[in-house]
């Protein structure tokens, strides 16, 4: 039991990167309609600008951390330069190819990802090498149920369901929501109704790119090693998860996220030799059963 | 001989009744109009008779054969053939093209002789073509057969859609708003058209259309649907005089159309 | 305009060929340094990762060669005559398939002596025949997997192989006494198995859990290794790469793993300890060679990396491709020849050369170093300490 | 004349790559060609012949197909099994080897192609991206599975596979591969995938069995990939799982709609010229992936139709064969009919 419990700790610590990451995948994809690969390269880019800031805060640094305002600042300023980022690959190599087939967009994307991979990369003085994390949050292990849970694991999970709600709301509620939904909908008809659509398309890729960079913290946080190349697979895995949730949709992104780390968890801690297959033969059978994602409906063309 | 035989035809959508018993006996060489406001059903009925939809309930019978169950292919390989509301042509496709794909359930060649391109099949093909060219030709087509789909203007692409139904040889023509959008020199054209097809094709057509005045010379029967149920059936005089159908349906309609 | 397009296609095509091919050099001439006007170049290749998710391990093996390029003052001198030198590095993104077209480029093109690397023994084992068939010796730096120098005899190596390094840390294992252990390795990657079915073998206490997991792409390990704590093993074993290992050991300890854990080789990068944190403190790992070593080959080599890259301590990677490049170099300047087939045979005559892994023999048979393995072991600082010498 | 003309038609895409085929090995014999070029010629043919096969799913049948290099994988270890694991040495592989070879060829491509059925089966029920990821999980399974059988070496992968395939080879299965799969797409069952892509309710309607040529569409791609993989894998003479990643499917993908999707041409263009362009900007050492990198961007961005956006050259192309709407020889076209070009 405590270690059904504790295998459910590390599904949930996995699946809320994936889950975190899926927003931003899926609310791009929601919008735009595009998948957008270099997504998880934001993740990486959100990560290391962390290194770099917390790096200028040096002076702040006490007993191994940062005092909790820093912290704060330093998120912030990492959110925003990702946020920023993604804006600024949008505005240059999205906006031109949005009412080009979607597969143009996919190409152009895997460009845009190996060029955030290797940029960096060949800049000498970030190079190739990992570097250690620092300690953002406050790591403290409690005991629940014979269960052993870190003070990370439990910001992650928190932050993860948080950011969903609040986002789930945004969207809902606010002006700015509502013009999503629209453009979602229909770019020309919104454009008709005053909606200014590279305005809402570019909120939407910094909200994105925040995302990613909040994601690439926690991920950071609970796999404290950063590098360039840690982003790509990331990114795949949660195209992945939010498929399986039904892409476009934003709870669906979350619960794929959390289903896909779980199952990938279960089935490495049922069988870890065989735990990486069982992993993906899960998701196509829940495809199978649901085909189009958990939350997503099957829209059947109207004849 | 009724060639197909549609009774007691019903399907419903959660608690909706969309179409309630539909019946039909369709004769060959024979053209039937469905007309009825926006949402009776009629097109659901269409759905039903390719395939697309499974009825609820009810039978059709094609020469004899139950087609319930059967997939669309299936109605269109035996001999029931369709034109879409909203036109759905093979877009980035040639006319020609587009014609021939029309043909491709009659082809005898099998897969090694189309990859190694024997002469029989080079062959067929070229008897394919003529067979297309003749089609387009017939719909005064032929000299837009190497467009592009989606680069017709509209009325083509409605006789498009006419010309590659009738390159799957059907016995029985669906015939989906064939004039929707069009303007009235067109629609005389069309009527031509329509006529001309079921003399020289010998196919039966079933035809959903709003515009009274292009159903009216040339229908044999007209069924008049209101939510889902039949609510006349006759020859054009007769369903024009009945008092229920201008009351549900034509005074509307024709202000509909006309405006 | 569809004729003109392939007929462009065709141009550019036959031309970028053509054109590329006309600047090919000749093949390294068998000149034996007679007083030409110009003393001719000598061309050394490198093989290896400079992007991809190997990159680190590409960007320490150049500085390595960097260190002896350093020392070399730019010039061979062989039969009394200054050649100048050049190293040419080339990526291979860790790909097989680029290795070799990498390595029909070195030699056709470029006309290189010998090739140092690569590191990866997928790598070697793909582009081995390529040097073999060409004649031209390479030397191996990190490929540890036996089957690498048996592709034919121009192929050496520069490191040891697997089933001895397995057998190095199973006799440190037995020798500290302990009797049960537990293993996790990457069963996507062939280093971390021939290492794992090495120790497996030579070990001779009771393997008590084996735990596998699939590429180093997501990085969570937790649960194997809660899995392996419940077993309550006397030591850890990780045969893993050096990417993967700061988190592994750091989540070991989280996940209650208090056991001494035993890494391979790859554990021999700084950055294995940086990331690890203070939980690397008592990590001991098979290594070629201690930089605390004070044999004087050892510490010129540490101080001179140091000193061209301030930022960064040598690995593995470093000091393998700087002793794989001192051995060609070596070869070249006592053959007195740059002839590949005199370098070859030079290579193959190395007998008791000082490196800073201790002095070295090739083995002629199998064309694999006689060297020695050392035993290291990180504290918290990450600082290394020397443990002890296995020697074969 | 006409005649003449006829039989240059017929026979000129054969004779062009019989022509460019002893062009290469002419400059191969004077050394301008050296084997770097080679080598990247060949790995450039076998990307050819993967790009075409996947354009037929995603270009031609419409599906969305990113695990392709699951095929490959399949194809390189089937062919490697027949002969690496049953017939090296023996004197049969002795006495005739490129039977072995084309066994090998064969029951690599047999292999992928009946998995290819598997995955076609999903996509019967899957649309747009819920079959790609499936199609990335295969991928990711296959090459999970792989690395579990010891008998293929596992992990380590299969070493000494016989270095069987030469440009000669590469280039004659490129040249069929586009023969064979541009008379499909001109055939009956080129012209269903079309429609299927086109439109998939109207194929329906219109009689065409989407099902059955979704999956032989798979079926096809899978084989041409499979022989694709066994070429690989007797280039490179080892393989191990890990070269079938995602990475290499996503290559294809690149590949594919850099060069046209739809397109055979766009196929061998996108294909030759993006093998070739990261070996040809060598020189900028680290910043090498980042420049091609923004090539690709820029690529993509000022033509993303793709480079030859979805036009055919001649000989990959069938004019329709009827004299009844244009004679064999247009006079549009009437000048183009002496060029005898043809590429790998």
């Amino acid at each position: 039991m405590a270690t059904i419990l504790q295998y459910l700790v590390y599904g949930l610590q996995l699946g809320s990167v994936y889950a975190l990451l899926a927003l931003g995948y899926t609310m791009v994809y929601g919008i735009v309609g595009m998948i957008n690969t270099a997504h998880g390269d934001f993740l990486m880019i959100g990560a290391l600008g962390t290194f770099f800031i917390a790096k200028l805060f040096e002076n702040f640094h006490v007993d191994g951390t940062y005092p909790m305002l820093i912290v704060g600042l330093i998120i912030l300023i990492a959110m925003v330069i990702t946020g920023g980022i993604a804006v600024g690959v949008e505005a240059i190599a999205y906006r031109p190819l949005r009412n080009k087939p979607r597969m143009i967009a996919l190409i152009t994307a895997v460009g845009v990802s190996m060029f955030l991979e290797n940029f960096p990369r060949a800049l000498p003085f970030i190079g190739p090498n990992p570097r250690p994390f620092p300690t953002l949050f406050i790591n403290r292990t409690f005991r629940v149920l014979g269960a052993s849970i870190t003070s990370t694991q439990v910001i992650m999970i928190v932050l993860a369901a948080l950011t969903m709600v609040a986002l789930d709301r945004f969207v809902a509620k606010t002006k700015i929501g509502g013009q999503m939904r629209a453009v979602s909908m229909d770019k020309d008809a919104a454009n008709l109704m005053g909606i200014n659509v590279n305005k809402v398309i570019s909120i939407t890729f910094f909200i994105g790119g925040a995302l990613a960079a909040v994601s690439g913290i926690c991920y950071a946080s609970a796999y404290p090693q950063v590098e360039v190349y840690m982003g790509s697979w990331l990114g795949n895995m949660s195209f992945v998860a939010a498929v399986l949730g039904g892409i476009g949709d934003i709870r669906g992104a979350m619960l794929g996220g959390f289903i896909l780390g779980i199952a990938q968890i279960f089935a490495t801690a049922i069988n870890s030799t065989f735990g990486y297959a069982v992993g993906f033969i899960i998701l196509i059978i829940i495809l199978l059963v649901k085909p189009a994602g958990i939350m997503g409906k099957l829209t059947i063309e109207k004849v | 001989m009724s060639i197909l035989e549609v009774s007691n035809l019903s399907i419903r959508f959660g608690g909706l009744l969309a179409v309630d018993d539909f019946n039909l006996s369709l004769e060959r060489n024979e053209l039937v109009a469905v007309i009825g406001p926006n949402g009776a059903g009629k097109t659901t009925i269409f759905n039903m008779l390719t395939g697309i939809y499974r009825p609820t309930t009810g039978t059709i019978t094609l020469e004899g054969e139950n087609m319930v169950g059967l997939k669309p292919y299936q109605f269109a390989q035996r001999g029931i053939t369709r034109t879409f509301q909203n036109i759905r042509l093979f877009s980035n496709a040639s006319v020609a093209d587009n014609v021939k794909m029309a043909a491709t359930m009659h082809t005898t060649d099998n897969l090694a002789q189309c990859l190694l391109r024997t002469p029989k099949m080079v062959r067929n093909e070229r008897a394919l073509d003529e067979k297309v060219m003749r089609l387009l030709e017939r719909l005064n087509m032929a000299d837009k057969a190497n467009l592009l789909a989606k680069n017709l203007p509209y009325g083509d692409q409605r006789r498009l859609e006419i010309a590659r139904a009738l390159m799957t040889d059907p016995k029985i023509l669906l015939l989906d708003e064939p004039v929707a959008g069009m303007i009235t020199t067109e629609l005389e054209e069309m009527a031509q058209l329509v006529k001309q097809i079921r003399e020289d094709f010998d196919v039966s057509i079933i035809m959903i259309e709003h515009h009274m005045n292009f159903v009216m010379p040339i229908a044999d029967r007209i069924k008049v649907l209101d939510f889902g149920k039949t609510i006349a059936e006759g020859t054009p005089e007769v369903v024009q005089k009945d008092p229920k159908v201008i009351e549900a349906y034509l005074g509307g309609a024709y202000q509909n159309v006309d405006a | 305009m569809k004729k003109a397009l392939a007929l462009i296609l065709m141009l550019v095509m036959v031309l970028s060929l053509a054109a590329c091919g006309s600047s090919a050099a000749p093949a390294a001439s068998s000149s034996s340094g007679t007083a030409a006007a110009a003393p001719e170049t000598i061309k050394i290749g490198f093989v290896f990762p400079m992007s991809g998710t190997g990159a680190m391990a590409g960007r320490y093996s150049t500085h390595g060669a960097d260190v002896l390029k350093e020392e070399l003052g730019g010039v061979i001198t062989v039969n009394g005559v200054d050649h100048p030198v050049e190293f040419i590095y080339a990526d291979n993104e860790g790909s097989e398939e680029k290795t070799t077209n990498v390595y029909q480029k070195l030699i056709e093109e470029e006309g290189v002596i010998a090739i140092v690397g690569p590191d990866a023994s997928k790598c070697a084992l793909a582009a081995g025949p390529i040097a073999q068939n060409a004649g031209c010796p390479n030397v191996a730096t990190f490929a540890t997997n036996t089957a690498v120098t048996e592709v034919g005899n121009y192929i050496f190596r520069a490191c040891f192989i697997d089933p001895f390094q397995g057998a190095v840390a199973a006799a440190y294992c037995e020798e500290q006494g302990y009797k049960t252990a537990c293993i996790m390795f990457n069963n996507a990657d062939a280093y971390s198995v021939g290492l794992k079915d090495a120790f497996i073998e030579s070990f001779d206490g009771e393997v008590l859990g084996i735990e596998e997991y699939s590429g180093s792409d997501v990085k969570d390990y937790n649960v194997q290794l809660t899995k392996l704590a419940a077993q309550n093993p006397e030591v850890l074993l990780l045969p893993n790469l050096n990417v993967e290992l700061g988190l592994q050991i750091q989540q070991a300890r989280t996940a209650g793993l208090t056991c001494p854990i035993v890494c391979g080789d790859s554990a021999d990068t700084p950055d294995v300890a940086k990331v690890a944190g203070a939980a690397s403190d008592g990590v001991a790992y098979v290594s070629a060679f201690s930089a605390e070593s004070t044999a004087p080959a050892a510490k010129a080599f540490v101080d001179a990396y140091v000193a061209l890259y301030p930022d960064e301590l040598p690995n593995s990677n470093a000091e393998l491709t700087y002793e794989a490049t001192k051995m060609v170099v070596w070869a070249i300047q006592n053959a007195a020849t740059l002839d590949r087939d005199g370098v070859r045979d030079a290579i193959e005559s190395i007998d008791g050369l000082e490196l800073p892994s201790g002095s070295m023999t090739m083995v002629a048979e199998t064309r694999n170093p006689s060297k020695g393995a050392v035993i290291m072991q990180y504290d918290a600082e990450g600082v290394t300490h020397y443990v002890a010498t296995v020697n074969p | 004349m006409k005649k003449c003309l006829l039989l240059l038609k017929k026979f000129g895409p054969l004779l062009g790559s019989i022509l460019f085929y002893a062009l290469i090995m002419f400059l191969r014999r004077e050394k301008i060609l050296n084997g770097y070029y080679m080598q990247v010629l060949m790995f450039a043919g076998v990307n050819v012949m993967m790009t075409v096969s996947l354009n037929l799913v995603n270009g031609f049948t419409g599906q969305f197909c990113i695990g392709h290099a699951g095929f490959m994988s399949l194809g390189a270890y089937g062919s490697a099994v027949i002969t690496t694991l049953l017939f090296k040495g023996t004197e049969f592989a002795a006495a005739a080897p490129i039977a072995v070879f084309l066994l090998g060829l064969l029951c690599g491509g047999i292999a992928a192609a009946l998995v290819g059925v598997l995955i076609g089966v999903p996509s019967l029920k899957l649309k747009g991206d819920y079959l790609a990821i499936v199609t990335l999980a295969f991928g990711e399974i296959v090459r999970a599975l792989l690395r579990l059988i010891q008998p293929i070496g596992g992990a380590r992968g299969m070493i000494g596979i016989p270095n069987y395939a030469n440009f000669g080879w590469i280039m004659f299965f490129v040249v069929l591969t586009l023969w064979l799969v541009r008379n499909l797409i001109y055939s009956p069952f080129g012209r269903a995938f079309i429609a299927i892509r086109d439109n998939e309710i109207a194929a329906d309607a219109m009689g065409i069995n989407t099902t059955r040529y979704k999956i032989l569409s798979f079926c096809i791609a899978a084989f041409i990939a499979g022989v694709a993989g066994g070429l690989y894998a007797h280039v490179l003479s080892f393989i191990q799982p890990d070269s079938f990643s995602f990475t290499k499917s996503s290559d294809f993908l690149v590949y594919l709609y850099a060069g046209g999707s739809g397109s055979l041409t766009g196929s061998v263009i996108g294909a030759v010229l993006l093998t070739i362009l990261p070996e040809m900007l060598r020189f900028l050492a680290d910043w090498r992936l980042v420049l091609y990198a923004l090539i690709l961007v820029c690529v993509m961005l000022y033509r993303s139709e793709g480079l030859c956006g979805g036009k055919e050259v001649p000989f990959l192309r069938i004019k329709r064969e009827s004299l009844y709407q244009e004679p064999l020889f247009g006079r549009r076209r009437a000048s183009s009919e002496h060029e005898e070009g043809g590429q790998a």
